[in-house]
């Protein structure tokens, strides 16, 4: 596994992502996105750990974190936030890891709970994944065992605040760096892992590709499977032959 | 009423050979068994003296006598007693029979100590995996698994070592003598 | 009039349409809160949702159908707005009436169906089709409603409708002619919004939300922008059949808030019905008040 | 020669040319050809369509048993024979390429469909043609018997329908036959003119006897209800092209003699004076309601079907109700909507079969179940489907919406809201099933064994898109249409719509096509545009999908078909099964025995039968012809 | 995920069709999985899918010492901690032979008692959340909230309290607490009514309810169902009664049963109960004031205790069902063995698979979360 100290901690702008935009208008409408980006952020409903005990209290009326457009929704797609709420063992993890590729960028991470950092109370496991930010680019940590309902809404503030500043960029590292998280993902779930979304076809897409993207372990990747390609329309045979 | 019961159910269990017959409580009763004859005693237990609710079956691994312990816990609704029958199989090859026929939740019970501890229990609807799908290793709650060492070679860990943390081991504070050492 | 004015109105009834659809989105967001006893988004909640899922930055698509129902729903409703005759703007109101518009409601509803059915999710076709149901149930005591009003005006012209009733103030409101069918009209307007108890069709915890279970970004986007649509026009087709439409702003934005506002306040109060007990709720006591009202109507 | 002769006569060639070239790959093209010479002939007789008012006669008579047999065109027949030929020139296009191969691998015979199809569409002519009301009987014998033919040629299932067909067929012309004796011993004569001259003078009685036996021979035909439960099979199981052409136009058949019968020549006013005893209902009400149940049981008939082609067989016997209400309703707003609902119904309707059929071309299968998916590989024809449902459930912008909007303002109009009722509650039922045609077919989940399936070949997709294209600017503008009904209005004595090119304008209310489907493309415009304002998409795969957070593989059924209104059917099912069900029990098993015995007599004469008639028809041309 | 899954093999051909519910999905309790076959609405084949949560509790039992177990046992079940604290000092106590003192005693069923009404009005919140009715869940949760406040008081802790400890409580009541609880007690009760207005006595819940998930007493007896999901169906069982611990058997209150053993009896079982509850702890802070005395007894070095060699079995009645602790001791620092024995083992799994096999789609979600199962239980 290799280590942290190569990755960036902060996203340092490369040259794909960061297109240059001279028109002012354009500056003023990212600026607006942004805002309203930190005072809209859905949260997926997905309790992955006893964390998200606190979760409830901190949506319903006592705490109403719809205060601060913060919404639950169901399904990744629509998705902004994912919130680790605790410990994730290694079944969940794949789905977890599932998940957060089926959710659209720009998306965050939250670890909620100290398990999340270094495995917590349950270091000794065999069944749960230690550190979360080997697999998932996370974005805020909320420390506590189980952080309570304030320290889950401020902890979603410092958030926006990174939202709105734009310093919340750590979805980019994961298409920059996927090659070292998913050799993380293959050294846990065996060289033959894959999920069903394309992430290096996905960089390519929206040009977040860097040099690090790929590598050996991508290869594997591309080796041991045949990426799932889109069903596009087609007309006839002969567009297939060509492809 | 219930103590007339309880009489009758010492009875009971007196006239069966091969057991060793223990009260604990007025509501627990620890009965240890072969393995041979623990079918025919919950057969009794339920059909004569209403132990209608298995409450569990707990496995035990006796690692040194190289056998496994199964306990199994059986509530009388009526005679508001439970009793504990305790038997011993061998930890190879780990077979034993399932009493689904008498006790549906058995089936959860030994499915559970089949994916743990590798017994098998012929007769039981379904031994596939349930918990731990998506585990390649020996059942984990064998003593002979070392979780700790599994751990400490299949996973990394986070470096913190912030400075406060150093002042505060410089200072000497935190646990300084290790538990073994203060054994009263 | 001439076309270029037509050109304009067109432009600016969608444009008002959604703006004041983005109220209503958050009048039931805070109705919801109010009742749940929490405090409820922000003033500007719905446009910051909107503007958020526009702006992400990858957004999944399942193939060309699931684009082209997302802009048929928004479309079909951008186009159903111009057909409704508001305060100063009448629109195409004479070249469609209620029927059409009726009609092109249904637009929206099967673009979103494509879309969904395309996701090649059984969640959302489950949605659909439940959605559908629920449509075939409200639509014939909301048909009935709308039968009712046009034989009694004796035109389907919207326009002609609120001259009708202006003519002879309050007194002339269809709420005052024909109470049954507004009564009806009342009854079957929460399942037209589609909010409690008549929602199964979104239902997260059977169906993850059903027809929304794969929209992302501009998907989910444009289907938030079809909500404000939806129930602006629920909203203005209730205001312009019974409570005599508009003149003025000043006294038409009350009316149509109120009459969004009382299905909605209702809704926070009850879990959803099962899909046939909507049908079997909505095909019986609306119905039958729409029919008793039709029948002292039509007299 | 008048045109109609040439007409009749090109017609009779296309029957006769298949016989002879036979199951060689010619066949297709050269009827396709003859249609087109067809279609050029009826143009010909343009005029009728435009107002004028001089039926084009034939110069062929007939003397039998004293009675004169003659033939003519005018704007409603002129009306009807334009679908008829359009309907049979772009089925037989649509049959004449890869599908006709195929058709021709599978061992059966090319040359029977194509001359069962050119006997269907030149039967068809001559129904049209008849010119009194004897003609017109045989007429309508010659047509029962050639789409006999057509149907049998299809599966087992479709022959025993087809005979269930035969047995409703033979007892309404029994009825049909006792109206002609009827009007025969009242007038002395089968001239319309005579008949409807004697109409005034006749009692109520009579007249209700005469309603009576032609609304249930023609009815027959038409499959209104309780006739109907041998079409949808017998439909759906002819050949594709065939079952398209069916589809669009042969039912008709019925609603002409009807219009010809109960409107041209009895009057809609003298039905409304005739009571339904012990009711507030007139005769009309009655036939209106059987319209009303018409559209509304097969509709959710339909709903229940898993056969594609069934399911669109049962609607084509619910929209048949629309157009019989339209032109009960018999003022002009009304009977135009009946009237273009022909057309439209015919247009929609044989887009849908073909591309069902182009779907079966390259699946094999049309059960709704084993479908999915196929938008991704047959997007042309998914697009076909979809103009087409859209047009058959009857939304803006499709030509569907204008005819069921004429009915509906007829019907506000005329202050009927029960009728009205009854027939949203069709129209809805209609959304609801057309929606799961289309999802099981096209969307949703592409099943693997069809991953590498193509595009249905150009001799499908040509004719499905001229069909898809005329359904949508018929739908633009209607006024197309309207100029022929409101000839055929005119020809048929009914009040004459006032249109233009976008619709109806009605001071209470009017509908303006071009403006409402411009402002809806608008509208789509505008969608577009704020759709494109988000990023760009991606496309991902179908199993990049939402499972609760679950793994989707590839051996997962992950697509929802069987049973799609689950929540609708807990509520209607038990009626299904009870009055329903029980009610077409009771009738199919007596028809079915009565079949059985027909069967028994048909299944030795059978091939007799049909040349039978033929020959009779030809010997009588020949000998009349001098 | 193998890639070989997603390579082309055969489809079946069939009209059903599979649908997961969960682990991300809000028709399921917590981190779980259902997958469910179906044909239209009908379920034709249920299976429960868990692990999501396992952490292997009993392996990590067994490596550490009696008193840091205490940490760990509670979150077992994240609704309802309490009763796997208690169950669990219980059974050392017995193995260690602790006599626990009266006053320890009436805290832990005062904390036992709040649990359960914490725990009651989480579930219910849920079970109206699954119907769409969320305002009840607002308030159901909110309500709660206020119960956690006084744990915190209590213990320190809101959640996880960790508060019992093998002899009796860590610290004593502090002052004013029990007054304080009383007012909630009060408010808790003034908001029943509202409640059955919202939700228990809501024309189309019951209507939602009714029928949904039934089972009879025989087949309750029969799968092992426990707790108020047996008491549904009619038979009066209740641990806390008929196998008592703590000093229940000094307590006055009633044991609710419904008979329709569906989805709504379940949750008017628990409807009563909170009654009861606050019942329950109307006499604790009634008898608590009088009764003077240690609040644990005195045990070895927590860090080096060796507990004798024995074993025990104990049982509590927890807000789910009956809660189980097998504990063996072989005489060291550490237990030998712990089995923990959820209510939710039986009712998330068998039972749960049982009801939802011909149940309807809408139903599922109903099912699930009026069995009230807490799929940690399962997992541990």
């Amino acid at each position: 596994m290799s280590k942290l100290d190569n990755i960036p901690v902060r996203h340092q702008p490369t040259e794909a992502a960061g297109r240059k935009r001279t028109n002012p208008l354009a500056h003023v409408f990212d600026e607006l996105v942004k805002f309203c980006q930190s005072r809209s952020m859905f949260m997926l409903h997905y309790c992955t750990g006893c964390g998200a005990i606190e979760l409830p209290p901190a949506m319903t009326s006592r705490f109403d974190m719809e205060r601060l457009g913060i919404q639950p929704m169901v399904t990744p797609r629509q998705a902004d936030i994912l919130l680790i709420t605790g410990y994730v063992s290694i079944k969940t993890l794949k789905r977890i890891i599932l998940t957060y590729e089926q959710m659209q960028s720009p998306k965050y991470v939250i670890g909620i709970c100290s398990c999340t950092v270094n495995g917590g109370m349950y270091w000794q496991s065999y069944a749960t994944a230690k550190v979360l930010k080997d697999y998932l680019p996370v974005d805020v940590y909320i420390a506590g065992c189980m952080p309570r309902p304030e320290a889950v809404i401020s902890g979603m503030r410092e958030l926006m605040s990174d939202i709105k500043s734009g310093r919340a960029q750590n979805w980019k590292r994961y298409y920059e760096n996927y090659d070292h998280y998913l050799g993380n993902q293959q050294k846990l779930f065996g060289e033959d892992w894959q999920t069903p979304t394309d992430i290096i076809a996905e960089a390519r897409h929206y040009g977040l590709m860097t040099d690090r993207t790929l590598g050996e372990h991508t290869a594997l990747l591309e080796k041991h499977q045949r990426p799932l390609e889109a069903l596009e329309m087609r007309l006839s045979a002969r567009e297939k032959q060509k492809t | 009423m219930s103590k007339d019961l309880n009489i009758w159910l010492d009875d009971l269990l007196g006239d069966i050979e091969n057991i060793q017959f223990k009260r604990k409580s007025s509501r627990r009763v620890r009965v240890d068994v072969g393995s041979e004859a623990l079918p025919a005693l919950l057969e009794l237990l339920q059909g004569r003296a209403s132990y209608v609710h298995l409450s569990a079956i707990s496995c035990v691994d006796w690692i040194e006598d190289e056998e496994f312990e199964l306990v199994y816990h059986v509530w009388s609704y009526e005679t508001r007693s439970l009793v504990s029958a305790h038997t011993r199989i061998p930890r190879e090859p780990g077979v034993y029979l399932s009493i689904y026929d008498l006790y549906q939740p058995a089936a959860f019970f030994e499915r559970d100590i089949h994916e743990m501890f590798g017994v098998f229990f012929e007769g039981s609807p379904d031994m596939e995996k349930f918990i731990l799908t998506e585990w390649d290793g020996p059942p984990p709650m064998r003593k002979e698994f070392d979780s700790e060492a599994f751990v400490n070679q299949h996973f990394e860990w986070e470096q913190y070592h912030p400075q406060w943390l150093k002042d505060l081991e410089e200072e000497g504070g935190g646990v300084t003598t290790r538990p073994e050492d203060i054994r009263l | 009039m001439n076309l270029s004015e037509l050109l304009i109105e067109l432009l600016l009834m969608p444009l008002v349409a959604f703006v004041i659809g983005l109220g209503m989105v958050l009048m039931m967001r805070k109705i919801a809160a109010r009742l749940g006893r929490r405090i409820g988004p922000p003033l500007l909640q719905p446009i910051y949702d909107i503007i958020k899922l526009y702006g992400k930055r990858t957004q999944i698509s399942h193939g060309l159908i699931h684009e082209i129902g997302i802009i048929m729903a928004v479309g079909g409703y951008v186009a159903a707005e111009t057909l409704l005759p508001v305060p100063g703007m009448n629109g195409l109101a004479d070249k469609g009436g209620v029927i059409t518009l009726a009609y092109v409601m249904m637009i929206p509803s099967l673009g979103m169906a494509l879309g969904v059915g395309q996701c090649a999710n059984p969640n959302g076709s489950i949605g659909i089709s439940r959605a559908l149901t629920a449509m075939l149930a409200y639509d014939i005591p909301f048909i009935l409603v709308i039968f009712g009003a046009a034989y009694v005006y004796g035109t389907t012209n919207l326009a002609d409708i609120i001259a009708i009733q202006q003519q002879q103030g309050v007194s002339g409101w269809g709420l005052m002619q024909m109470p049954l069918l507004a009564l009806a009209g009342m009854l079957a307007l929460p399942a037209v919004m589609g909010k409690q108890p008549f929602e199964i069709y979104i239902a997260p915890a059977e169906i993850a939300t059903g027809p929304m279970v794969e929209m992302s970004g501009k998907f989910m986007g444009g289907l938030f922008v079809m909500q404000c649509f939806q129930l602006y026009t629920a909203g203005v087709l209730y205001t312009t059949l019974f409570l005599g439409g508009g003149a003025y702003w000043i006294t038409f934005l009350p009316k149509i808030y109120a009459v969004v506002a009382i299905p909605m306040a209702a809704a926070m109060l009850f879990p959803r019905y099962r899909t046939e007990d909507v049908i079997r709720l909505m095909w019986k006591w609306p119905v039958l008040v729409g029919l008793m009202g039709l029948a002292v109507a039509m007299k | 020669m008048t045109p109609l002769d040439q007409l009749l006569l090109l017609s009779a060639l296309t029957v006769v040319v298949p016989l002879f070239t036979g199951n060689r790959r010619i066949t297709g093209p050269l009827a396709t050809l003859l249609y087109t010479g067809q279609g050029l002939l009826l143009l010909r007789m343009a005029g009728l369509g435009y107002g004028s008012e001089t039926p084009v006669s034939s110069a062929v008579s007939l003397q039998v048993l004293g009675l004169e047999l003659h033939w003519r065109f005018d704007a409603l027949s002129w009306f009807f024979a334009l679908i008829t030929i359009g309907a049979g020139l772009l089925s037989s296009w649509f049959a004449s390429g890869e599908w006709a191969q195929r058709y021709r691998d599978s061992g059966s015979s090319l040359r029977l469909f194509h001359a069962a199809l050119a006997l269907n569409v030149f039967t068809m002519l001559v129904l049209l043609a008849s010119g009194e009301l004897l003609s017109l009987f045989i007429g309508w014998e010659l047509v029962s018997w050639a789409s006999f033919l057509m149907m049998s040629l299809g599966s087992n299932t479709a022959l025993r329908y087809a005979m269930r067909y035969v047995t409703y067929a033979f007892a309404g012309a029994m009825a049909v036959l006792m109206g002609l004796v009827l009007v025969y011993t009242r007038t002395g004569s089968f001239e319309f003119q005579a008949f409807r001259d004697a109409v005034p003078s006749m009692d109520a009685d009579t007249v209700w006897l005469l309603f009576g036996l032609f609304a249930a021979g023609f009815g027959v035909k038409m499959a209104l209800l309780p006739f109907h439960l041998w079409q949808a099979k017998a439909y759906a199981e002819t050949p594709g092209p065939g079952a398209a052409f069916l589809g669009a136009i042969s039912s008709r058949m019925g609603l002409f003699a009807m219009i010809v019968v109960l409107v041209q020549i009895i009057g809609v006013a003298r039905l409304v004076e005739l009571p339904v005893p012990f009711t507030f209902l007139s005769g009309r009400d009655l036939l209106a309601w059987v319209a009303v149940f018409t559209i509304i049981f097969p509709t959710f008939t339909a709903l229940r079907q898993h056969d594609a082609r069934r399911l669109l067989a049962w609607h084509g016997i619910g929209q048949g109700g629309y157009m019989l209400l339209g032109i009960l309703i018999a003022d002009d707003l009304g009977s135009a909507g009946g009237l273009m609902h022909v057309f439209n119904h015919a247009t929609y309707q044989a887009v849908l079969f073909m591309s069902v059929t182009a779907v079966i071309h390259r699946t094999g299968t049309s059960d709704l179940n084993k479908l999915g998916g196929l938008v991704a590989r047959m997007p042309l024809s998914f697009l076909a489907m979809l103009i087409g449902i859209i047009g058959l459930a009857g939304l803006p912008p499709m030509n569907g919406f204008v005819s069921k909007w004429l009915v509906y303002r007829a019907l506000i109009l005329e202050g009927s809201p029960l009728l009205f009722l009854g027939a949203v509650i069709g129209t809805l039922g209609t959304i609801l099933s057309v929606y799961k045609l289309i999802h099981n077919t096209f969307l949703g989940q592409l099943r693997l064994e069809h991953v590498d399936i193509e595009e249905a070949p150009s001799s499908m997709l040509w004719p499905m898109m001229i069909l898809s294209t005329v359904v949508f600017v018929t739908g633009y503008f209607p006024g197309l249409v309207l100029d022929w009904i409101a000839s055929v209005q005119a020809a048929v004595g009914l009040p004459v719509l006032a249109h233009h090119l976008g619709g109806v304008h009605i001071d209470k209310g009017g509908l303006d096509m071009i403006w409402v489907v411009s402002v809806l493309l608008a509208g789509f415009g505008v969608g577009a545009l704020v759709f494109l304002s988000g990023n760009r998409s991606k496309r991902v795969h179908q199993l990049d999908n939402y499972a609760g957070g679950h793994f989707l593989t590839a051996d997962t059924r992950y697509q929802y078909s069987d049973n799609f209104y689950p929540g609708l059917m807990h509520l209607i099912g038990p009626w299904y099964r009870k009055s329903f069900r029980w009610l077409e029990g009771g009738f199919v098993s007596t028809v079915d025995t009565v079949s059985q015995l027909m069967q028994g007599l048909y299944r030795h004469t059978h091939p007799a039968f049909y040349l039978l008639a033929v020959v009779v028809f030809a010997l009588s041309w020949v000998m009349g012809g001098d | 995920m193998r890639p070989e899954n997603y390579q082309a093999r055969s489809q079946p051909p069939s009209n059903e069709f599979e649908l997961n519910f969960g682990p991300n999905h809000p028709g399921i309790e917590g981190n779980y999985a259902f997958r469910v076959k179906l044909n239209g609405d009908q379920v034709l084949e249920a299976r429960a899918d868990a692990g999501y949560l396992h952490r292997g509790f009993e392996k990590l039992m067994e490596g550490r010492l009696w008193i840091q177990n205490i940490a760990l046992v509670p979150r077992i079940c994240v609704p309802d901690p309490v009763p796997m604290e208690v169950c669990y000092s219980l059974a050392i106590e017995e193995i260690g032979g602790l006599e626990v003192p009266e006053r320890a005693k009436w805290i832990r069923v005062m904390q036992l008692e709040m649990s359960r009404l914490a725990a009651h009005l989480f579930a219910f919140g849920g079970h109206a959340a699954t119907t769409g009715m969320y305002t009840t869940m607002f308030w159901g949760v909110a309500d709660r909230d206020l119960i956690l406040d006084r744990f915190e008081e209590l213990t320190g802790g809101r959640v996880y309290s960790i508060y019992n400890i093998p002899g009796g409580v860590r610290r004593d009541v502090p002052e004013g607490f029990l007054d304080r609880l009383s007012s909630l007690l009060d408010y808790l009760e003034s908001r029943l009514p509202d409640y059955d207005n919202l939700f228990f006595t809501n024309q189309v819940f019951v209507k939602r309810a009714r029928g949904v998930g039934a089972m009879t007493q025989e087949q309750a007896l029969k799968w092992g169902v426990t707790g108020p999901n047996l008491r549904a169906t009619g038979l009066e069982f209740d641990v806390r009664r008929d196998d008592p611990y703590l000093v229940y058997d000094q307590l006055d209150f009633e044991i609710p049963t419904e008979s329709g053993g569906d989805a709504l009896a379940r949750n008017l079982v628990r409807r009563a109960e909170l009654k009861q509850s606050i019942r329950i702890l109307r006499q604790v802070i009634e008898r608590l004031p009088s009764i003077e005395g240690p609040i644990r007894c005195p045990i070895p070095n927590p860090l080096a205790w060796n507990v004798p060699a024995g074993e025990a079995y104990t049982r509590v009645e927890s807000s789910k069902g009956e809660l189980a602790y097998y504990v063996v001791s072989t005489g060291g620092d550490k237990p030998y063995r712990v089995h923990v024995r959820g209510p939710s083992s039986m009712h998330a799994v068998q039972v749960l698979e049982k009801l939802a096999l011909g149940a309807r789609l809408e139903d599922i979600a109903q099912i699930m979360f009026s069995l009230d199962a807490c799929p940690p239980e399962v997992d541990r």
